[in-house]
């Protein structure tokens, strides 16, 4: 296991790596000077040259890598050309709206999905079955900046039940914070959820079909019996992959509803900042997120280990 | 039994496949014609679905619509089957080796970047365009086939029919492409579909953002975009394009279960 | 059945006790873009200036509603014979918000700071005529290198505000000025709140406090107006909504005027636009009123020159570009286009942009000139069209006040060279007296908008929606500002 | 018989629609075991979930089922899970799967344990641990904290058999508990079973395709096929009379022996090998330096000459499979030599063409040994490809034809695709594709394993056949000792990837010389002799 763990890491400092070395090269031949893009219509050529050199712009390209990367392992992520802030505080802030509003949905997304995936499956065939699949398949078909759109129209405006959007804060009290995070949720949940529910139902149904379920039962455990203590823990492998991949995806995925909603979140951020040309946000933000997804498909594989016990020292 | 998706899937892919193909010889009104002062007709008998805030005939723009994503997707997806399917059948003939790892290792690496954040890279280098949309949501559909027929392919090379293929000395190569390739072509097929309504999904997202398709082509990403401060006057403006995209990719999905169960040769035993 | 209405009953119990506050004294505002720091002095942002022009930061003048320029932190002022000296009486007992006084080194320390060699003020040509800032006997006394009749203007930009050595460096973030509001909280990507200031020097202020909410989504926007969430959008996104928001009684919609020229700018250097019938044709292929109904909703005014229709000196000339498809195609004719050509739209993120290149395409391909739209980003704007003249047409609105010299500035984007012209705006800075400099500048609209140098195609409307119940906010746009001292709700 | 435990009354089954049992009836009675036999597709597991009432969406049961004088077929849900596990126990075919992967042993027996004894869960672990020493797992090398997957096939039927019998229940339904077994494990479980009921007075139904392995435990035999019984009785007055012709049909096929006129070439070996060693690694592969590996053939020297038959029979992981893929070029070799005809053959090049003519392969599954999207022509002509020219069309229609009908197949068979075919009919295009190519010799790893006996006695005879007509010689791999003596002119008895005794077959079957061939020998189950006229 601790052999495995130490393989794993350095692929993951790897993978970081050329990560890095992809991002910093991509983002970096971007069209667009941020100083200009600061300064505006009117400015002067040596306004622009003097605030280039302010931002360290003048420097070359590998120096900026190496100081850049160097402030990443150090934690210092530098300072934003645009906000003039460092980087890590707005990346904090931005993270206190994200991470919660990605748990949020995600904890949303599989109180749905697992309930209804295993009650389908231990239905299969019948009207809750067919009802529930239903739903689910026009739940992943919706396309979610839409069905944001609706909710907003229902929720905010017709029935004023919810603000249509903007985040209080959490120092405005953590059930307003909640509450502005509640339609968003909804909004990432629901596609997530109907994603989730299918794949617990086939997972669940394919270790309906397992010999050990058939023991199971002529030991003497009622089909629901068998169901929660057999099968549940062997679905969970495919079910664990989704909900890594959408953790993922709500982190910095949710770009769009966090537009509809005008959230300060992460995918918000770098829109914003790849607009203004805030380089060095960008590629810090993306980072993290590379970071954050290797990170949760590392827990992920840690989690297979912990359902399957055949996983741990097989590798 | 199993027809219950199969049969609506199709009709509905069908439905919106013609009236792409449609309209490449022959829309009711010219998409690219405003006119100011008939916008917001609601349906009649001269605008079946009225008009969009330019004046434009609705039904017109999502027929062109249509092919807009219809277009994106499959180029998209073709690009991902393309690249994919060869890594990941190369992957699988060289399973445990150098070649293997280098193509898995690069794979997880697409796969750390959230797909929204590429397309957004992409058209921040390049500029918007469906080109770059096509590419985005092509690079993300590249690691998908590229794990999918590596897995599919890695169970197959335990079978003893390749072993018999081996024995009868045939190169990696070749027993991919003759024996591994055929059989992993119904999950291929299957996966195709899933793919390609997700990438109508994100072709209409990233048009919704406005990294898509640019005026004056139509498409249903940027329609809803357009009609979204008009949802609470001309909420129909906004219903059509959605209802557009939902039906589309209902319609995919259930063709990809339909699919699914019908190819699979298990499943049709069962019937 | 009862138990529903109960619940509904208690809402609206709710509702009314919320509602039956005493006046309100805090203001919440919508604005479409986030400012990227809160030094007016350092960066181009129109954000920044509307959250603290005349709030937080003060200059010696300042702009008041109706453009016009008022004393602010220079109670009065003197100006010499020779037009090359002007003493500024200062305010007494002003104080920043961090309580150090302001008196006329702090003049001289913005001035200075804003002319130096490093320095990053974004609109540094203000300042290029002035020779030195002394601090003489507590007054502050300004030398020009040449007369110039418009300094007192020029000071009453956001950028040439005052600002103290003591927090010159942490202004992005932590803005320090003289105004009536306080800097209290920025939630990065949200919202800023401000504070009133209880030490300030001028008339008390009625609100206590102001939130500044970001909210760039046109829909948002709307939804957020409906839903309550913001208690007015000065400069509101999406003018398809303003119908529904007049027609609700919680609103009013306040419409003004703006400094910002649309137009349809055209590269002069790129053939076969450098060519005047060229121009010409396209001007008469567009219809005014499609575009403002169509991209606007009817909001805007048709300009045919670029000049702002609110100012003395307009002259209208829009019958020089009438909307007239025939004359266009006969006018490509006689350029040797009668198969029309194909050419560049690039457009910038703003409706007005990426609507009005809508349908101008539209328009264009009627009279068989072919444009390819590409939208882009400001950055890249800025890089393409800018900076790298790269591109056909554009269009893009020009906000500045008074900004016909940019047709005198042959490297300017759109590159007209007209040495006429350029004379012209030689004379007009040079004149001092009203009646000639405004013959100047009629002389001057006639000639660019009988050269056809750009498509010429309405004046911003600044369309704002605010609650019914508040009053005091700017009905114009004089410059980019969100003057909050005036405003106040009405019981 | 009233005193019977489990009474069996015209029971017939149909799912959705297609009739599985017809009026089975049959009974038990505790202390004694019953066997059921039957090919696949009998319905003999249908007849044991009938009885467990644990069948399939879609099933229609008619008649009754009488157990303890309780009509099952009558009671709901919650009174079944009582009985179930707590009355009847039952143990499955494939203890590899039976198992839940993810529970400790120890749970998956407490939990039998708990669910039917009013018992503390600690009092169900300590109850467990007895339960799984007596079916021989002692706690000492077995403690409860074992997953299934450290657990070898043997090790997990008896946690299975353990599961079942944890609650001593009156009968024991053990469906084929032993055929996916090695022979003397095979041999030990049945030991258990047996014993089992001796000490306990349980009743049990043993239900197994295979007549040796029943006619040493059962009391009783049931013969179904097709859903029905033909023949009931006494095991011994069913070996003795093999009155119904199908008994006997089975009993022939059994024990049938091709013939074989074998003229061996014993001039010089065809196939040679030389210290023959092969490796590959097992586990992770560490950060620094080698993967551990497994050495699965051992220095294994043998010789094959032209004509002859010669078997390989050992136990599963001994080590013949990897042998056999070495032959064939598919597993890499670490040291030793090949040679054909007196060539040693480069190894690392990978075999050549002319070397591939010679040697051909037929697999065990007939299910995944043809490529499901090709026609039988194309499948069958597939060794083609190692000819240095290619036949004409017409040739290659013809060689298909006359290939295909020396199997017993027809020349339109060639257009159809594989999942027509039955598994005895798919072994015999498996022999067509290797034969097309007329090599000198067709190693047959496991080739008729997976069938049942009557098919597997066809197939016997067919490659009997064949080695007379082409001079074909064999290397005859299996697990199957019986299969081994009655097609084999030598036999080689590998074990932990070495070769522990070799010698002409009956030789070696007579009087082996090595402990490990007698265990084997011995376990491997007998079918008793018959007084009946056997052709």
């Amino acid at each position: 296991m601790l052999h495995y763990l130490i393989k794993r890491t350095l692929i993951l400092l790897a993978t970081l790596i050329v990560a890095s070395l992809v991002v910093f090269v991509t983002i970096e031949v971007v069209p667009g000077d941020p100083a200009s893009y600061m300064l505006g219509l009117n400015a002067q050529e040596d306004t622009v040259a003097a605030l280039r050199a302010e931002l360290g712009l003048d420097k070359s390209r590998v120096a900026r890598y190496f100081s850049w990367v160097g402030g990443l392992v150090t934690g210092d992520f530098g300072t934003s050309y645009t906000y003039r802030t460092p980087v890590a505080d707005m990346v904090a802030d931005r993270m206190w709206v994200s991470l919660p509003l990605a748990i949020y949905a995600l904890l949303l997304s599989t109180l749905i999905a697992f309930p209804a995936g295993v009650y389908a499956a231990s239905r299969r065939g019948g009207t809750t079955d067919t009802v529930v699949m239903a739903l689910t398949q026009l739940g992943v078909a919706i396309p979610n900046f839409w069905f944001a759109m609706l909710l907003v129209l229902l929720f905010a405006i017709n029935l004023g039940w919810f603000s249509a959007g903007g985040f209080p804060g959490w120092d405005a009290g953590v059930f307003q914070a909640l509450k502005s995070l509640t339609l968003p949720a909804i909004a990432l949940a629901l596609p997530q959820a109907s994603i989730l529910t299918r794949v617990m139902r086939s997972s669940l149904l394919d270790v309906l079909n397992e010999d050990y379920m058939r023991t199971a039962r002529a030991k003497g455990l009622t089909r629901r019996q068998a169901l929660w203590k057999h099968a549940l823990r062997n679905a969970m492998v495919p079910v664990l992959t989704i909900i890594g991949l959408q953790f993922s995806f709500l982190l910095a995925g949710a770009i769009i509803i966090e537009n509809v909603f005008y959230l300060p979140g992460l995918g918000r951020l770098i829109f914003q900042s790849i607009a203004s040309r805030d380089l060095i946000v960008v590629e810090s933000v993306v980072m993290l997120l590379v970071l954050a997804v290797v990170l949760v498909t590392f827990l992920v594989d840690l989690a297979y280990a912990w359902v399957d016990p055949r996983l741990r020292g097989a590798r | 039994m199993k027809l219950r998706s199969l049969l609506p899937g199709a009709v509905l892919v069908l439905l919106f496949f013609s009236a792409a193909l449609v309209s490449y010889l022959w829309t009711p009104f010219d998409v690219t014609l405003i006119d100011i002062k008939s916008r917001f007709q609601s349906s009649s008998a001269v605008h079946w679905l009225g008009t969009d805030h330019y004046g434009r005939d609705m039904l017109s723009m999502l027929m062109v619509g249509a092919r807009t994503s219809i277009a994106v997707a499959i180029v998209a997806v073709g690009i991902g089957m393309l690249v994919g399917v060869p890594l990941g059948l190369a992957a699988a003939a060289n399973r445990g080796r150098f070649l293997d790892e280098f193509i898995m290792r690069g794979n997880d690496l697409v796969f750390a970047f959230p797909a929204l954040l590429i397309a957004i890279m992409i058209t921040a280098v390049y500029g918007a365009g469906a080109l770059n949309a096509i590419i985005a949501i092509g690079i993300f559909n590249i690691p998908v086939f590229a794990r999918l027929s590596r897995g599919a392919a890695l169970s197959l090379w335990k079978r003893d029919f390749i072993l018999a293929a081996r024995a009868a000395g045939k190169g990696a190569s070749r027993i991919s492409v003759e024996h591994i390739l055929p059989n992993i072509m119904n999950l291929l097929i299957v996966q195709g579909t899933i793919q390609f309504s997700l990438g109508i999904l994100a072709e209409a997202g990233l048009s919704f953002v406005g990294l898509g398709a640019q005026p004056p082509i139509p498409s249903w990403g940027r329609m809803l975009a357009d009609s979204q401060t008009l949802i609470m006057t001309e909420p129909q403006l906004a219903l059509y394009p959605g209802l557009a995209i939902l039906l589309t990719v209902l319609g995919l999905n259930l063709l990809g279960d339909g699919l699914r169960d019908w190819l699979d040769p298990r499943l049709r035993r069962e019937r | 059945m009862k138990t529903i209405n109960i619940s509904r009953a208690l809402v609206l119990a709710l509702f009314v006790a919320g509602s039956a506050h005493a006046a309100k004294t805090d203001v919440t505002l919508g604005m479409q873009l986030e400012p990227p720091n809160l030094d007016p002095t350092g960066g181009a942002a129109a954000a920044i200036d509307e959250v603290v022009y005349a709030n937080i930061f003060e200059g010696l003048t300042r702009f008041g509603p109706d453009g016009s320029v008022m004393p602010a932190l220079a109670k009065t002022w003197t100006i010499s014979e020779d037009g090359l000296t002007y003493t500024f009486e200062l305010q007494e007992g002003v104080t920043f918000h961090d309580n150090s006084t302001f008196d006329a080194d702090d003049v001289k320390f913005s001035i200075d700071r804003a002319m130096a060699e490093d320095s990053t003020n974004a609109q540094k040509q203000l300042f290029a005529n002035i020779e030195s800032v002394e601090n003489v006997d507590g007054a502050a006394v300004i030398k020009l290198k040449t007369a110039d009749g418009n300094l007192l203007f020029n000071l009453a930009w956001g950028d040439a505000v005052m600002v103290a050595p003591e927090s010159v460096e942490t202004l992005a973030t932590a803005p320090i000025g003289t105004g009536p509001f306080i800097f209290k909280n920025w939630v990065q990507g949200s919202q800023i709140e401000l504070e009133k200031n209880p030490a300030y020097w001028g008339e008390e202020i009625a609100l206590e406090k102001a939130t500044f909410k970001f909210i760039s989504e046109p829909t948002a926007a709307f939804a957020a107006m409906m839903a309550g969430d913001l208690d007015a959008f000065p400069n509101y996104p999406a003018p398809e909504n303003l119908a529904q928001l007049e027609a609700d009684p919680r609103f009013a919609v306040v419409l003004g005027s703006t400094e910002g020229e649309t137009i349809l700018s055209t590269n002069n250097k790129q053939p076969p636009l450098d060519n005047v019938l060229v121009r010409q044709a396209i001007a008469h292929a567009i219809d005014r009123s499609a575009i403002i109904e169509g991209a606007m909703y009817g909001y805007g005014t048709p300009i045919g020159s670029h000049f702002a229709p609110h100012n003395p000196a307009y002259v209208d000339l829009t019958g020089n570009s009438a909307y007239d498809p025939e004359k266009s195609k006969a006018l490509l004719k006689e350029a040797g286009m009668e198969d029309g050509f194909t050419t560049t739209l690039k457009l910038p993120p703003p409706a007005y942009a990426r609507r009005g290149g809508e349908i101008i395409a539209a328009q264009l391909r009627a009279v068989g000139i072919s444009v390819e739209i590409s939208n882009l980003e400001w950055a890249q704007w800025l890089e393409q069209v800018f900076k790298g003249k790269d591109f056909g047409l554009t269009i893009v609105s020009h906000t500045e006040p008074m900004d016909i010299g940019i047709y005198a500035k042959p490297d300017y984007y759109f590159q007209y060279d007209n040495p006429t012209l350029q004379g012209l705006m030689v004379d007009y800075n040079a004149e001092t007296d009203t009646a000639k400099r405004t013959e100047i500048l009629q002389q001057a609209q006639k000639i660019i908008s009988e050269d056809y140098v750009n498509g010429y195609l309405f004046q911003l409307a600044k369309t704002g929606v605010a609650s019914s119940k508040l009053k005091g906010l700017w009905e114009n746009s004089p410059t980019q500002a969100n003057d909050l001292t005036g405003v106040y709700w009405e019981d | 018989m009233s005193d019977s435990l489990l009474q069996l009354n015209g029971v017939s089954l149909s799912i959705y629609d297609t009739p599985i049992l017809h009026d089975v009836s049959l009974q038990v009675s505790s202390g004694s075991v019953l066997g059921i036999i039957g090919e696949s597709g009998s319905g003999k597991s249908m007849t044991a979930f009938s009885i467990m009432q644990l069948l399939p969406a879609g099933s229609e049961l008619r008649g009754s089922i009488v157990f303890d004088g309780v009509q099952l077929d009558a009671l709901d849900e919650t009174q079944l899970c009582n009985i179930r596990g707590n009355d009847i126990g039952m143990v499955f075919q494939e203890p590899m799967t039976a198992l839940n992967p993810v529970q400790t042993i120890g749970a998956q027996v407490a939990e039998s344990i708990a669910l039917h004894k009013s018992v503390s869960a600690k009092e169900a672990l300590v109850q467990a641990a007895a339960v799984l020493e007596r079916v021989g797992l002692p706690n000492k090398a077995f403690p409860l904290s074992r997953y299934p997957h450290e657990l070898s096939g043997g090790q997990r039927q008896r946690v299975v058999i353990a599961i079942a019998v944890a609650l001593e229940p009156k009968l024991l339904i053990a469906d084929e508990p032993t055929t996916a077994l090695d022979v003397t494990t095979q041999a030990e479980i049945l030991n258990l079973l047996k014993k089992l009921v001796d000490e306990s007075d349980m009743a049990m139904i043993l239900i197994t395709h295979d007549l040796a392995v029943v006619s040493e435990v059962a009391d009783h035999l049931v013969i179904m096929r097709h859903g029905r019984i033909l023949d009931s009785a006494p095991t011994r007055q069913i070996f003795n009379e093999l009155k119904h012709p199908y008994t006997k049909a089975l009993y022939t096929a059994s024990s049938h022996s091709p013939e074989r006129a074998t003229q061996p070439d014993t001039q010089a070996p065809l196939l040679e090998l030389t210290g023959l060693v092969c490796e590959y690694p097992v586990g992770q592969r560490p950060i620094f330096g080698k993967r551990k590996t497994f050495r699965a053939v051992d220095e294994v020297s043998l010789a094959i000459y032209a004509g002859e038959s010669v078997g390989l029979v050992g136990e599963s992981g001994c080590g013949k499979s990897t042998l056999a893929r070495a032959l064939l070029g598919l597993s890499p070799v670490k040291a030793g030599q090949i040679s054909l005809r007196g060539e040693t053959l480069s190894i690392d090049a990978g075999f050549s063409r002319a070397v591939r003519r010679e040697m051909q392969v037929v697999f065990q599954d007939p299910y995944s040994s043809f490529n499901p999207r090709h026609r039988v022509g194309r499948l069958i002509s597939e060794p083609l490809h190692v000819l240095d020219s290619q036949p004409s069309a017409a040739e290659l229609k013809a060689l298909i034809r006359s290939t295909l009908e020396s199997v017993g197949l027809d020349e339109v068979d060639a257009d159809k695709y594989i999942h027509e075919f039955s598994g005895g009919q798919r072994q015999r295009i498996a022999i067509a594709r290797a034969l097309i190519i007329r090599p000198a010799l067709i190693i047959l790893d496991e080739a008729v394993s997976a069938l049942d006996v009557s098919v597997r006695a066809q197939i016997l005879d067919l490659l009997a056949e064949l080695a007379n007509t082409h001079a074909l010689a064999y290397l005859f791999i299996s697990h199957d000792l019986s299969v081994v003596r009655r097609i084999t002119d030598r036999v080689l008895v590998m074990k932990n990837g070495s070769i522990v005794e070799r010698g002409d077959t009956e030789q070696v079957f007579a009087s082996p010389q090595n402990s490990y061939t007698k265990n084997l020998l011995a376990a491997a189950p007998q079918l008793p002799a018959t007084s009946a006229q056997v052709i």
